[in-house]
């Protein structure tokens, strides 16, 4: 309590960012350092933070600060974290470092503009920004601060996809990579409207605990104990209506069926390292925030959208692998990949079981290594050839075998194979998900069949076969991107082998989510198979 | 006679005012008809304070007349540099401004 | 017989008056603001009258600005000495308020005026004349463009001082305007303010015709509502018998009867309230820029020299929307179930009607213009709470919204190309590009008015939608959300031009700006962020200042 | 001793891990390192196997559980082991033949420059399928299951620069998938039942289950099996399979992974003899696949795809019999291992015979190769005698015993099934003597290859004979061992149960009338092709020979339905995306700037029209508040 922690751990990326920023224009190498060292020293923080956090210690969160900010709007500055979130925070932090070295050339600037213009500078100074602003909406437990941040975030984003995009004359399935801007204002204006619907359902919770509360309160605590204690009761109308208008805003964000179409263009215009982080980082504050605010503060009305929801996550899931199979552009495909596992993600957390929820959380940590993996190899492969089209590669395996294991480790990873970390979590989210409901389970097992087609045919496609005349001489990968690519699989590896020390933090919290929304789950029907054995 | 007819005279004369802005065009004449709306609007104020039997309806009389005479000053000044600078005091011309 | 008897009991009142009409008394003390703004214009117009040409434009500078500053100590001054709270009631005859929401507002007012003045001052941007620097103001404003008495002028090197003591009769009306207690005050502030506007708009050294052009229409549409609103305050005082606002009230609510019952049978009817009411509404909401009386925002917005539109745009929606919360809360609130399903309805086209039709304009400055309409729409939805809470957001929005609006238009009047401001949007293309700066500054501004969290922008929109929530306008919260999403959309899109879109070979260029727009700029950056982030210090002012005279 | 057992899985591993990471200075050594593993494995294996005979018979079981792997609330999944007889069976035979194949890939790729990889997916398949015998809960059991799948995927696409190859590898993970899908279905299905999936409690209290559960299960756990075992309808992918390298063929498509559906069955035969239904279905399929595969490797000319034929059918015996629940169970295994001798070493001489016709396939253009590769011939020929079941050799022993067991099963049911097993013996007596004959006797039919020299076949190296002469040793002596006094039933016994079934026939009858079909379906074999010389070109033939050309039209249907229909299906989609999902926001986007652009015609620059809005507007609002005060 006494030593801010979390603070700092969003504070030392935010400090960097403006550091980097002011970096002078020549001296570009410097500023890479600079981020880097900061991303680092961020990532040493968030072990501290798992060091420090306690998974058997009483109460929901820990390393708690609270300070007043805005009295009239009933705000605090309420930081804390359950298991959940200090391992997301921890994910974050990992891949940060990963996204710059990846992003390493990306913004240099090619033509020299106005000394004052700094692209280099710019890019990394966003992503810690990005960094920041993840990191502390991990950490709120105020309604509002949370917001402030999960809307905060995306102006830095913005400009990230925007401003950095693929290089101008790629070979892309729409011509030159002109949609850019496109792609920005979309990621805008969709996640922005998700923000405003947010807003009003955020005003409307602040009404209601002030007409009840006395005091309006934007605590989670607060009210939830508030709740439970019976002193503040929703009418299940109100209820209803602010659990969408929350649920909206992460359902856009994570992105759920049919919101999602934003994330093929973002991903597919951005740099293969901001695709990494809008994926892998940005949008887990969606699905995680759905967990922390929706479940907690809305228990009674999430029961009652669950079944609309599974049944869009199951859309989700299948849309999304069947798009990926007929996509033509390598982002593209990744980016409906990662639609149907958002789709896994949000069906675990509304199958309300352990197994569920435990798996979507799994889930989330894996699906940001493993499609971190394969996106920046795919970045790397689309680098060399300047093109993002499928068609134009093949038999790549041949020339840079090296890339092409990685790559098909990395698609491996994606149709979640046994052995590799996000095999684990899709099998809880499933098993989670048919305990519950047996049919929705079953549909989300045609998944596994469709990730291996749209995998392997891209594998396939683009590293088999004879050696396509552009590709032949593409350099194997090079040191710098095998540092960013080795580490990612090795984890992949360990998690899945051993994903032990993860689960162990996160089971204490998905219990506690679970005792929220007040669901045990279903018993088998061969009871005290336990004791038999 | 009813002091009350006075005051369906002053709507009378305040429409009739409205009316002008909106049909004439000529800048000078618009002002005009705004004068005479705040004609009425004196005509209501002194009708009233023989109403009410109080003196405050005449004195914003008088305030009213000096207000207008300052916004005849300033009113007049600006249709004069446009009327110099288009030779024209036709509100229609000016149009660029417009979308 | 009945009417002569009546004129015979007039003249004997009037007769007897003589002896018993007691000298007015003054509280100057608590008048200061004022009286000091309005002595320093007068003093202006001396310097205009006997000091040389040449050292006209820094006395008037150093005047203007020493007023403000000493307007601004003697406001805090009051504050502090209680009259925000304890000691506030009406001065003057119960002719001028000094209470909280008056002197915020007054507070407000000045800071604006003041660095609004900085950007009066600038003479940087547009290249000297003869060698001589010159600002943004016709070398003669009388003179007709490009003839020969305005060339003339200009090679004499004439240049318009006479903007500060103009600049400062309408802070003196601004001030009175809010504060006003009673309805004839009231309307005399409103053409003491307005007037000195409708010259400024005619004075732009560069595009004459179209300033020009704006001036008139600002002042006959400014005239006519004006004179809808006198005659409302004409029904009001046929209703009540008096223009003060709590003798009204007393009326509206009915704890004071009227003198005469025969009267009542003609005149006591709430239709001349009603009636009065609206047309008085009318006029305010005029100058708040609401639909539908919003049409001469754009246009004006547009002519007008772009420092006076920053100032109108910050200062004149203060004051307007100072004085519409006094008559709502202090007149009307007997009448509140009239009108407010009325001021629903303009909140709710205000806020779509601006949001959307901004969506497609081309030009900054009625961009801007069309935002300040949608914003009004905004502020609106917190005026019609009639709560505490909804009075304290107003004011405090109108703070942060003012800040804001100042800052852009200082913005707007750096990037320029041969043909004197840039205000074309397409002109703007790759800003970003060329002076990161610039466009990053105005990004922030931008992103303030979209409600981005972290910017002041976001912390008003939370406070006046919170206090509509809290007042059971949710209906208004939700078309307000809406509508942001739409203003988002053009702000983004101005954003993105600046950006991400190639910047022209023949591209405006950025004046670089002397310390005085600089500072205005920063100062506006300054506030958004700190209002953005540490808005509680503000809001507990705001909230000590929520509480009106009666 | 039970932690050798973890030992079994990771020796391989660690062998590929070596491979895949080592780089290029392993190039050389690579093979020889693969191998090493491979047979350490096998001696960790004889090591447990002694330890295993050492203790009596009823405890023939060893428990290991390395750590706990995924613990979730009520959800625990250890990486734990259990050894017993049937496991035991299974990593004898896998690590046996493993090694031997792993010898003889030493020779075979001695020219590809990728060999060290090949080695390395040898041993991660070794690990993979070791895991997948040894494991003691489903999900584990799951993990090598797929783990299997990767690696036979890795290999069959082993000459990826052939897209042949690449589609094939990829056709069979996909088909893999589908029965994968069952499995995942089937142990969640256990979970929600059970409460776990270990082995252990689901085996023993499977009857507590509702046989409706148990059935939905076992036809899960069949669907499995049909993907892994390409039985009918999921058996299209073992014929192209057939691109990859023929050890590979030899080693996993027929010799242990297209096995494991039958260890699967086996292994949960406590849930099959619960749920009946469950039962006929695997039985139906195994009698359908048996002679579909015939049928298939009938027309087949290219010799690899012929063995893949018999393959699908020898599996289809296996599964047969392991529907036969506790009658079978012990002769499927036992066949599986014969089967695992003969084939493998088949699948060693159809390479070694490849390898010395300069990689030619077509058997129309072998002929008269017995003078050519003397040991080829020999083993080849010991391992034909085998498989047809040629008395006294290892197929007779087993095949038979199914064969009885099939007509044990009684009644109509039974006859049905004996009928088709006997039949299936006699298409394989045909099929199998056809690719004798054509491959080593007739007169020679040698075509120049593309580079237009005509192959002079010779002797395979040392490497590729010796595991051939072994295995040919086994495929002529592992039955007669086996059913010495039952030695094999007795030994597996204690897992699978056994119960003799009273057939409606004599064991006798059912041997002669096996002999019998035998004989008819050689003598058939022999009319055809040893007496009238064999066209090079394969003749049109008839309806039926060219429907199993193509493998008796699976592929098409597939392609028709699956593949087309999904391309539809997809490309649909995509329009919607983008035209429905898409345009709907981009639509509401483009109203509003629709009527931005008309509201803004409003704004005409006339100050009399802004009066006209203004007038108006004061007249709606004094009427509005008007009419407030009226309502």
């Amino acid at each position: 309590m006494s030593f801010p922690l979390l603070t700092l751990t969003a504070a030392v990326p935010a400090v960097g960012a403006v550091a980097t920023a002011a970096v002078p224009a020549g001296r570009r190498t410097a500023a890479k350092w600079l981020a880097l060292a900061v991303s680092l020293a961020t990532l040493v923080l968030a072990a501290v933070q798992l060091v420090r956090f306690d998974p058997d210690a009483k109460g929901p969160f820990q390393l708690t600060e609270s300070h007043a900010w805005i009295k009239d709007f009933g705000v605090r500055y309420e930081l804390g974290v359950d298991g959940i979130a200090v391992v997301l925070i921890a994910l974050a932090a990992l891949l940060i470092p990963f996204i710059m070295l990846a992003g390493w050339h990306d913004a240099d600037p090619q033509e020299s503009g106005s000394s004052r213009w700094r692209p280099t500078q710019g890019f990394f100074a966003l992503i810690l920004m990005v960094e920041a602003m993840v990191v502390i909406s991990f950490e709120a437990t105020d309604v509002f601060l949370f917001y402030i941040f999960f809307e905060a975030m995306l102006i830095p984003m913005y400009f990230l996809i925007g401003g950095f995009g693929d290089r101008a004359g790629e070979r892309t399935e729409g011509g030159a990579a002109a949609q850019r801007s496109y792609a920005a204002v979309k990621f805008l204006l969709y996640n922005l409207v998700g923000g405003l619907i947010m807003l009003a359902a955020v005003i409307g919770l602040y009404a209601v605990t002030a007409d009840q509360l006395g005091t309006g309160t934007f605590s989670l605590q607060e009210i939830v104990q508030a709740r439970a204690a019976g002193k503040l009761d929703l009418a299940t109308t109100t209820e209803r209506a602010l659990f969408l208008g929350f649920f909206f805003a992460f359902a856009v964000k994570a992105p759920l069926w049919p919101l999602h179409t934003w994330l093929p263009n973002a991903m597919g215009e951005a740099t293969a390292p901001v695709a990494v982080l809008i994926t892998a980082v940005v949008d887990k504050v969606g699905t995680f925030a759905m967990l922390r605010f929706c479940l907690q503060l809305f228990p009674e009305a999430s029961k009652w959208a669950t079944p609309v929801i599974v049944v869009l996550s199951l859309i989700s899931i299948l849309y999304g692998a069947l798009l990926a199979v007929g996509q033509r552009d390598i982002k593209r495909l990744v980016a409906y990949a990662s639609i149907s596992h958002f789709g896994f993600i949000v069906l675990g957390i509304f199958a309300m079981t352990s197994q569920g929820q435990s798996g979507a959380t799994l889930y989330m940590v894996n699906h940001g290594i493993s499609t971190a993996a394969l996106m920046l190899v795919a970045g790397f492969l689309i680098s060399r050839r300047g093109s993002r089209l499928i068609a134009d590669y093949g038999g790549v395996q041949k020339v840079a075998p090296v890339l092409a294991g990685t790559f098909l480790v990395g698609g491996l990873a994606t149709l979640s194979l046994p052995g590799l970390a996000p095999f684990v979590s899709e099998f809880l989210v499933l098993v989670g998900t048919f305990s519950r409901y047996p049919v929705a389970g079953a549909v989300a097992t045609l998944g596994i069949v469709l990730a291996a087609l749209y995998v392997l045919v891209l594998y396939q496609r683009t590293m088999t076969g004879p050696v396509k005349e552009e590709v032949r001489g593409m350099p194997d990968l090079r040191a710098r991107e095998l540092a960013v690519v080795a580490p990612l699989i090795a984890l992949l590896l360990f998690l899945g082998i051993y994903p032990k020390p993860v689960t162990q933090i996160l089971d204490p919290a998905v219990r506690h989510t679970m005792s929220q929304v007040h669901k045990a789950d279903p018993k088998p029907d061969v009871n005290d198979v336990e004791a038999a054995k | 006679m009813n002091p009350v007819n006075y005051l369906y005279l002053a709507a009378l004369l305040f429409t009739i005012g409205a009316a002008g802005v909106l049909i004439r065009r000529n800048a000078i004449v618009i002002f005009m008809c705004v004068e005479l709306m705040l004609n009425a609007c004196n005509l209501a104020f002194v009708t009233f304070s023989r109403l009410h039997g109080n003196l405050d309806g005449q004195i914003i009389a008088f305030f009213t007349m000096v207000v207008a005479a300052a916004e005849v000053v300033v009113g007049l000044a600006i249709i004069v540099t446009i009327f110099r600078s288009r030779h024209s005091a036709s509100v229609d011309d000016a149009g660029l401004l417009k979308l | 017989m009945s009417h002569a008897a009546s004129v015979h009991s007039l003249w004997t009142m009037s007769a007897a008056a003589p002896q018993k009409i007691p000298a007015p008394h003054i509280e100057y003390a608590q008048l200061s603001p004022t009286l000091i703004v309005l002595g320093a214009a007068v003093l202006g117009i001396l310097v205009e009258a006997f000091l040389p040409r040449r050292v006209r434009y820094h006395a008037q500078l150093l005047l203007s600005c020493i007023a403000l500053a000493a307007a601004f100590a003697a406001v805090v001054a009051l504050a502090a000495g209680g009259y925000a709270t304890g000691k506030a009631h009406a001065a003057a005859m119960g002719a001028v308020a000094v209470d909280g929401p008056a002197l915020f507002l007054q507070g407000t007012i000045l800071l604006v005026s003041l660095v609004a003045v900085f950007t009066f001052a600038e003479r940087r941007l547009d290249p000297a004349a003869h060698g001589r620097p010159v600002d943004s103001f016709a070398a003669q404003g009388a003179a007709v463009p490009g003839g020969k008495a305005e060339q003339a002028a200009v090679k004499a090197g004439f240049t318009t001082t006479e903007v500060f003591p103009l600049v400062l009769f309408a802070v003196g009306g601004m001030l009175v305007f809010p504060a006003a207690d009673d309805l004839l005050t009231l309307f005399v502030a409103l053409e003491v303010f307005s007037l000195p506007l409708y010259v400024l708009c005619a004075l732009a050294r560069r595009k004459r015709l179209l300033s020009q052009e704006s001036a008139v229409k600002y002042f006959l549409l400014g005239a006519f509502s004006s004179a809808f609103l006198l005659f409302g305050v004409a029904l009001l005082y046929g209703y009540a018998g008096t223009v003060t606002y709590s003798g009204i009230a007393d009326v509206v609510n009915g704890s004071v009867r009227m003198l005469d019952p025969a009267l009542a049978a003609t005149t006591g009817n709430d239709a001349l309230l009603l009636i009065g009411g609206a047309l008085v509404l009318m006029g305010l909401l005029f100058k708040v820029g609401a639909v539908p009386f919003h049409m001469w925002t754009p246009d004006v917005y547009q002519g007008a020299p772009t420092p006076v539109t920053g100032f109108m745009a910050a200062a004149t929606k203060v004051a307007g929307f100072g004085a519409l919360l006094r008559l709502l809360y202090v007149v009307l609130p007997g009448l509140r179930w009239d009108w407010r399903p009325v001021m629903w309805g303009v909140a709710i086209i205000t806020m779509l009607v601006g949001a959307i039709v901004a969506v497609t304009q081309t030009d900054v400055k009625r961009l801007l213009a069309y935002s300040s309409i949608a914003h009004a729409g905004f502020i609106l939805a917190g005026v019609i709470a009639t709560t505490p809470d909804g009075v304290s957001s107003v004011l405090f929005y109108l703070g942060a919204y003012s800040f804001v609006t100042l800052g852009a238009f200082s913005v707007v009047t750096l990037v320029r190309d041969a043909g004197g401001e840039a205000t074309h949007l397409s002109k703007w293309a790759g800003l970003g590009r060329r002076s990161p700066l610039v466009a990053a500054t105005f990004a922030v501004f931008l992103l303030a008015f979209a409600g981005i969290p972290l910017t002041s922008g976001f912390a008003g929109k939370f406070a006046v939608f919170k206090a509509a929530a809290q007042g059971g306008a949710g209906a208004l919260v939700v078309v307000g959300v809406v509508s942001s999403a739409i203003a988002a959309f053009f702000y983004i899109r101005v954003i993105v031009l600046m950006f991400f879109s190639e910047p022209k070979a023949e591209g405006p260029t950025v004046a670089v700006p002397s310390p005085l727009t600089s500072t205005a700029i920063a100062i506006g950056v300054a506030v958004t962020l700190v209002l953005g982030v540490a808005p509680q210090y503000f809001l507990d002012l705001a909230g000590q200042a929520g509480v009106f005279v009666r | 001793m039970e932690n050798l057992i973890g030992l079994l899985v990771v020796a391989p591993l660690l062998g590929a891990a070596v491979l895949l990471c080592g780089g290029r200075r392993l190039d050389r050594g690579g093979p020889w390192i693969g191998t090493l593993f491979a047979a350490a494995s096998l001696a960790i294996a004889a090591v447990l196997f002694a330890g295993l005979l050492g203790r009596d018979a009823d405890d023939r079981t060893l428990d290991a559980t390395a750590f706990s792997w995924v613990p979730v609330g009520g959800f625990r999944a250890d990486v734990g082991f259990h050894l017993d007889q049937l496991s035991m069976t299974f990593v004898l035979l896998i690590t046996g033949v493993g090694t031997l194949i792993h010898l003889y890939s030493v020779g075979y790729m001695a020219h590809d420059e990728r060999r060290r990889r090949f080695f390395g997916y040898l041993n991660l398949f070794l690990a993979a399928m070791l895991l997948l015998v040894v494991a003691d809960n489903y999900l584990l059991l799951y993990v090598g299951w797929e783990g299997v799948g990767l690696a036979s995927y890795l290999l069959i696409g082993f000459w990826q620069h052939k897209p042949s190859a690449a589609t094939a590898a990829k056709k069979a993970f996909i088909v893999n998938r589908v029965g994968d899908m069952g499995l995942s279905i089937a142990i969640m299905l256990m979970f929600t039942t059970f409460g776990t999936f270990a082995f252990g409690p689901v085996l023993e209290r499977a009857t507590e289950a509702g046989e409706g559960k148990l059935t939905a299960v076992g036809l899960m756990l069949l669907l499995a099996a049909c993907g892994k075992s390409a039985q009918v309808p999921l058996q299209s992918w073992l014929g192209d399979a057939m691109e990859g390298p023929t050890p590979v063929s030899a080693l996993i498509h027929a010799a242990t992974m297209v096995t494991a559906g039958v260890y699967l069955i086996t292994r949960s035969g406590a849930i099959f003899n619960a749920a009946p239904d469950a039962q006929t279905a695997v039985v139906t399929v195994g009698a359908v696949t048996l002679l579909f595969g015939a049928i298939v490797g009938c027309a087949k000319d290219d010799i690899k795809k012929a063995l893949a034929g018999s393959t699908m059918s020898q599996i289809g015996y296996m599964i047969l019999a392991a529907g036969l629940g506790p009658i079978g169970y012990v002769f499927a295994i036992m066949h599986l291992v014969t089967h695992g001798f003969f084939k493998a070493g088949l699948f060693l001489g159809a390479g070694s015979v490849m390898h010395g016709m300069n990689d030619e396939v077509d058997m129309r253009r072998y002929g008269g190769l017995r003078k050519y590769m003397p040991v080829t011939f020999v083993t080849f020929g010991l391992g034909y005698l085998a498989i047809i079941g040629f008395p006294g050799l290892s197929g007779f022993f087993s095949k038979d015993k199914i064969i009885e067991a099939a007509f044990a099963k009684g009644g109509t049911e039974g006859w049905i099934l004996g009928g088709a097993a006997l039949l299936g013996a006699a298409i394989t007596a045909y099929y199998m003597t056809r690719v004798m004959l054509l491959t080593f006797f007739g007169e020679k039919r040698w075509q120049p290859d593309e580079r237009g020299e005509l192959p002079h076949p010779h002797e395979s190296p040392r490497t590729m004979t010796i595991p051939m002469i072994v295995l040919a040793v086994g495929s002529v002596f592992a039955g007669g061992l086996f059913s010495i006094n039952d030695v094999f039933l007795k030994w597996l016994e204690p897992v699978t149960g056994h119960a003799e079934g009273h057939s409606p026939v004599s064991a006798l009858t059912v041997t002669a009338a096996t002999m019998v079909v035998l004989v008819i379906g050689v003598a058939i074999a022999w009319a055809q092709y040893g007496r009238r010389p064999v066209p090079v070109t394969a003749p049109r033939g008839s309806l039926l020979t060219r429907a199993a050309r193509r493998d008796l039209l699976q592929d098409d249907f597939n392609h028709v339905v699956l593949v087309r229909g999904g391309e539809h299906l997809t490309r649909s989609l995509v329009y919607v995306d983008h035209s429905l999902v898409d345009g709907v926001v981009n639509g509401t986007a483009a109203s509003v700037g629709g009527l931005s652009g008309r509201m803004r015609k409003l704004q005409n620059g006339y100050a009399r029209s802004y009066a006209v809005s203004m007038f108006g507007g004061a007249a709606v609002l004094i009427a509005a508040t008007l009419l407030m005060r009226a309502v």
